[in-house]
């Protein structure tokens, strides 16, 4: 991590360093551990292992085994002991070692950490953040490849938040993490190492609920998110190379959604590419094509087009570049809607 | 296991001292006597109010009112009570307002909401996921250097969740300051508990977690109190979490949805005592029972009971805005346009 | 019940009873428990208690507790011990209580139960029924009406099936347990004695994955399913007091679904409201409207309308008739569809 | 606790039997040092074929060959097994292919596919999850009468997990002829044992459910072989499952992900004598040690293993098709689609 001073537009002086995303986490975590006192981790194995993707690395040593709490192997446990801490003062921060290990959990957010303000009206919350590595890609045992955001999206209370690159990441971390209420971070594991970025020591915060244009055209609309952004930017290239322009979307908060985001590309363009790796059936591609739906009907040209990871369990890792979408299956679906 | 751990009485079912030597506080014996009281009045009169269809499905906690309110009564202000479904006769006790616990009962939000300063918990109708809760909460009273503790009650059914388990693991590695009161009334819903587990007790389950655990009669509330007493000072003094298991009765049906005859054999609790009639059975034998102040007690506490009902039914109505109110903090904005089409459509807008 | 012999368009002889939704599945369960030595029944409750609505009643008396088990209070157990059993020779067909007490399961479904086929290549299977009580609308407490379909729909490796009526519910339940892939069986506890229908005592099955046209017109299609068809069926009726002509459809299975029935109904009437009350946020819902929307596109004359339950938690009950669909909100949707 | 459960042993560090007059059974020994063996070579290949990138990320089970072959070679062929990620030395020994076993940690599904007639699992890797499956399936043998018995494996940090608590409530409540085999290693990941739990033993967690639990020394074969074959034995008979906890010591990485170094003490472990090692001893000891022989089993095997590297490098392709074809029975239309339109594009249609 090299630290670098560099001239921001507002010609104030600030201080950033080139980060992955991975070190971008650490480093959300590590302000947030020093700016307020009542924030603490809890996973398996993020003392001193500092996480098995070294997200929490340092940080057991610096701020405490009572601040960085290795608990027992026991989802529910930790989700079940955080909601009862973050009722009683404190921000628990979470992490799953992979989302395929929430599911044990699902019956503590659902029937509680969603529901609690909604219960008590208000006299109860539960500020409360879940870290949880998702995706394909990596080769990665059984199980431990699943991005199941559609069970939390379709949960009320809970918000789900995405990030793509270190900077999103930093700040939608700590703004998660400042959240009054529930927030699901989903973190692209195989993004964690695959770019760096100049990330602002200081800390600072993105909006929850923003998306942001990433490219600009104005054939096509691509909707994604996380570790598919890479996926559309590519396959949205070599559309340009063939005189497709291409908007494209990274949504960062999954619920809830940028709706305006998504109307306004897609009434210029009148046409969308909904990409994401979870399954199809029930996937967030049918939330987006709602949207499009009620906001933006007449301006459709083709049908919206979704490539997403197929209505199969995620595979072992053999075939996971089969269940994946690729810049292949993305520019498919863009003649296809361009085609119409 | 049984031998291990035998039932703690102070009283037998005469109502007579076990250790005729035990010196007895007067004071504490009419407190218990009123809160018990206090309860059963309430927990008739919703029982008469749902047969009357004046508020939805109820269940009694008749016969359990010495396990609630022998174990509230050992804890302070300050600390923390988690309760399920059954245990509002111990949230009564502890200061839960009684006409938001019938606004409970008539499917209001309202009922969850405690009064200020009282750390009451919603009743968990998950079965044993208050638990983790508990442990939580009471981590973080550890945490911020106070001498709170949390007391979580929980069925004989609620043990063979995957939350009980986790629950006490935690309490044990991490020495938090947690009462596990479990109220062993012998069934859940239909299945006894010979059938929700092969163990005979609940206490030695506290044996995988080296958790200090104790069996005591649920329905004698002096024994109740004191155990849960003890266990409530431990906690406070930093020794960690203990696992009560009060053996009790539940007199009534699981709810008033419920019909226990086909599944309770008929003798069976036939020779329970009830907990009030052991109570009073002591007061007479040592000279505490005063008529008058039992009739004073008894006139204040159905009129108390009367009043609740009377302001519980004549409550402001429940707004359809509070279905979206309280989902965040801030209503995110697609959140208000549903809630907006709504109340435009029901000409609330 | 009363026996009543019925002439068939066969001409044969059948017997039929008139039957609640719930008698039904009493029926559907004790004729497969006849018929077939490897089917047991698990949950709790479900024995001496005959459930707590009364869906095994009689069958652990007549079949014995071996057959027709009280399990532990443990969802997770429950159907943990049953994928063994399921394995291993049985049918087990396991009762949640209610919907909102699957969720300690979900790990077991998610992991394991849906995935089991697929990971050993179809050398091990998982034929089991999950029955569960679903939905708003009886003043039951907390956490007891939820209707979380989508959380199953969108898991590949499971079917999902809802029954609307007495006869479908019998025959659907039998194909269920019949079927050798797990399936998620739904029952609108609302409508478990809402109405009887003449069912027949023989065995028979319903196809899963095939829905039905209840009711025919020319102008808007509704789609339903479950608890909400007589939403829907009063508020069709209403529409067509005003002249507005509705093809009502009652999908009977969630996954996989019946698209044909839906494009050809939605290809005639060029209009789309479909009626859920799941929360409309991943709601299944958004998947018919991509059903519309890869086979109906050119054919839509409007927005497709949505009437779902809110994005809010179930609510206690006194506000529930609020949060659930009304022939009202159905009716103002298909004006608007009309009117566009 | 720990007095309770001793660690029970027949041979110690230096391969002396505890008991002297015991008498051992010589072709057992030799079966025991053979597959230790066969499974430590696998073991060690696939080490290192992982770090060449010819595998996947592979959890070594090195110093677990005792626990995993002692325990297994106690089943019969109808038996059952249930392993995690770290146990296919067990199944390995029971007759799972070496082939498919390499395939396994390529990725391949064709991993988990049994031979015909060996009633073996798939791995666990959603931690403690299999434990119900146990049950399930010993129940299922319960009832149809037959007298095989399901072993499942488990580590010590699977204890902290609910389907732990709820599988060994059930097998107990229905008597399931199940062997709940733990494999105290210390550590899971990163997290020491007295971090995962406050107790100082995994066997006295049996006491919750009446479970018969018993402690061995996991590195004893011999011990672990005996106290297995009697939990089998009881399982048969129809006296229900027992919980038997190895206490082991993982010698390597959780992974080859993983790096011991950050979280285990230095010195942690050295003491402990390698299985095979001891085995050796005792061996010599007992004059069973027949250096041609063990150089034949040696040369034997290792060309077993480099004929299984090839047969899986040598292996068709993963096909698409079974990304689909293996979801359902039968492929619901909407996904036969998903499928065909995929295969287009790819040129396989
Ligand atoms: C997770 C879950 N499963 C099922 C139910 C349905 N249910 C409500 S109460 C009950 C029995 C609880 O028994 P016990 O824990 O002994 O408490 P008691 O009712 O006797 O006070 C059941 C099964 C539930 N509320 N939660
Ligand atoms: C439910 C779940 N949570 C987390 C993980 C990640 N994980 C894989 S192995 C492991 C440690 C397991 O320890 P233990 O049970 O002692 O077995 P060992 O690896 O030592 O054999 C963890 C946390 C998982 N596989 N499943
Ligand atoms: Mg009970
Ligand atoms: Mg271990």
């Amino acid at each position: 991590m090299m630290d670098i001073k560099m001239e921001d537009q507002k010609t104030q002086t600030k201080t950033t360093q080139s980060l992955t995303m991975v070190q971008a986490i650490n480093d959300a975590l590590k302000t947030m551990l020093e700016q307020d006192e009542t924030t603490i981790l809890l996973g398996e194995d993020i003392g001193k292992n500092g996480g098995v993707f070294r997200a929490t690395e340092g940080l057991q040593e610096q701020f405490g085994e009572d601040r960085v709490i290795d608990t027992p192997l026991s989802e529910s446990g930790i989700v079940g002991t955080s909601i009862g801490l973050a009722v009683n003062g404190f921000k628990p921060v979470c992490e799953m070692q992979f989302m395929g290990f929430i599911y044990p959990a699902y019956d503590q957010i659902m029937t509680h950490a969603s529901r609690l303000r909604m219960k008590t009206m208000g006299h109860y919350s539960v500020p409360m953040v879940i870290r949880a590595p998702y995706g394909a890609g990596i080769r990665a045992p059984e199980i431990h490849s699943d991005s199941m955001e559609s069970i939390f999206t379709h949960m009320p209370g809970v918000k789900v938040v995405c990030p793509a690159t270190p900077k999103d990441a930093k700040g939608l971390l700590i703004a998660a993490i400042e959240d009054p209420d529930p927030v699901i971070f989903m973190e692209p594991m195989r993004s964690y190492r695959a770019q760096r970025e100049e990330v602002p020591t200081e800390k600072y915060q993105l909006p929850i609920g923003k998306g942001e244009k990433i490219k600009e055209g104005d054939d096509v609309t691509i909707i994604t998110w996380g570790a598919m952004l890479s996926v559309a930017k590519q396959a949205a290239e070599q559309a340009e190379s063939q005189g497709i322009g291409c908007d494209v979307l990274d949504l960062k908060t999954l619920y809830p959604l940028d709706r305006n985001l998504i109307a306004e590309s897609v009434q210029k363009t009148g046409r969308a590419v909904i990409v994401h790796e979870a399954h199809q059936t029930g996937g967030l591609s049918q939330d987006i094509l709602s949207v499009i739906n009620d906001t933006s009907f007449l301006y459709l040209r083709a049908p919206i087009e979704r490539v997403t990871g197929f209505d199969v369990p995620v595979p072992f890792f053999a075939l996971e570049d089969h269940y994946l979408p690729t810049a292949k299956r993305v520019l498919s679906s863009i003649e296809k809607a361009v085609h119409f | 296991m049984e031998e291990q751990f035998p039932i703690i009485k102070v009283m037998d079912d005469e109502g007579k001292l076990v250790d005729p030597d035990v010196q007895i506080d007067s004071e504490l014996v009419k407190k218990l006597y009123y809160h018990m009281t206090r309860i059963r009045l309430f927990d008739r009169k919703a029982i008469s109010l749902q047969r009357q269809g004046r508020i939805g499905t109820y269940p009694p906690y008749e016969g359990q009112e010495a396990a609630q309110v022998g174990s509230v009564m050992a804890l302070n202000g300050g600390d923390w009570v988690f309760p399920t479904y059954r245990d509002h006769g111990a949230t009564l006790t502890f200061g839960a307002d009684m006409v938001r616990t019938f606004l409970y009962w008539n499917g209001r939000a309202e009922g969850c909401v405690p009064p200020e300063g009282k750390n009451i918990f919603p009743a968990a109708v998950p079965i044993a996921t208050q638990i983790p809760h508990a442990v939580g909460t009471a981590w973080a009273e550890k945490r911020k250097g106070t001498d709170h503790v949390a007391l979580v009650y929980f069925g004989d059914g609620a043990t063979s969740e995957g939350d009980f388990h986790e629950g006490l693991n935690f309490a044990s590695v991490f020495q938090t300051p947690t009462v596990f009161f479990n109220q062993n009334n012998r069934y859940a819903i239909s299945v006894p508990v010979e059938k929700q587990m092969h163990s005979k007790t609940i206490a030695q389950k506290g044996l995988a977690y080296d958790i200090p655990s104790v069996r005591v009669d649920g329905n004698d509330v002096l024994a109740v109190y004191e155990e849960t007493q003890k266990a409530v000072k431990r906690a406070r003094q930093g020794e960690g979490p203990t696992l009560i298991e009060a053996v009790t009765w539940r007199t009534g049906a699981h709810t008033t949805a419920d019909d226990p005859t086909k599944y309770r054999p008929e003798a069976q609790g036939e020779s329970v005592v009830h907990p009030l009639d052991r109570l009073e059975r002591l007061m007479k034998n040592e000279n505490l029972w005063d008529e008058a102040w039992i009739n004073q007690v008894q006139l204040e506490l159905e009129n108390e009971v009367e009043v609740a009902v009377e302001a519980m039914e004549n409550y402001p109505k429940a707004n359809p805005e509070d279905l979206f109110d309280h989902v965040f903090e801030t209503l995110p904005e697609q959140l208000d346009e549903q809630k907006q089409s709504y109340l435009d459509l029901i000409g609330r807008g």
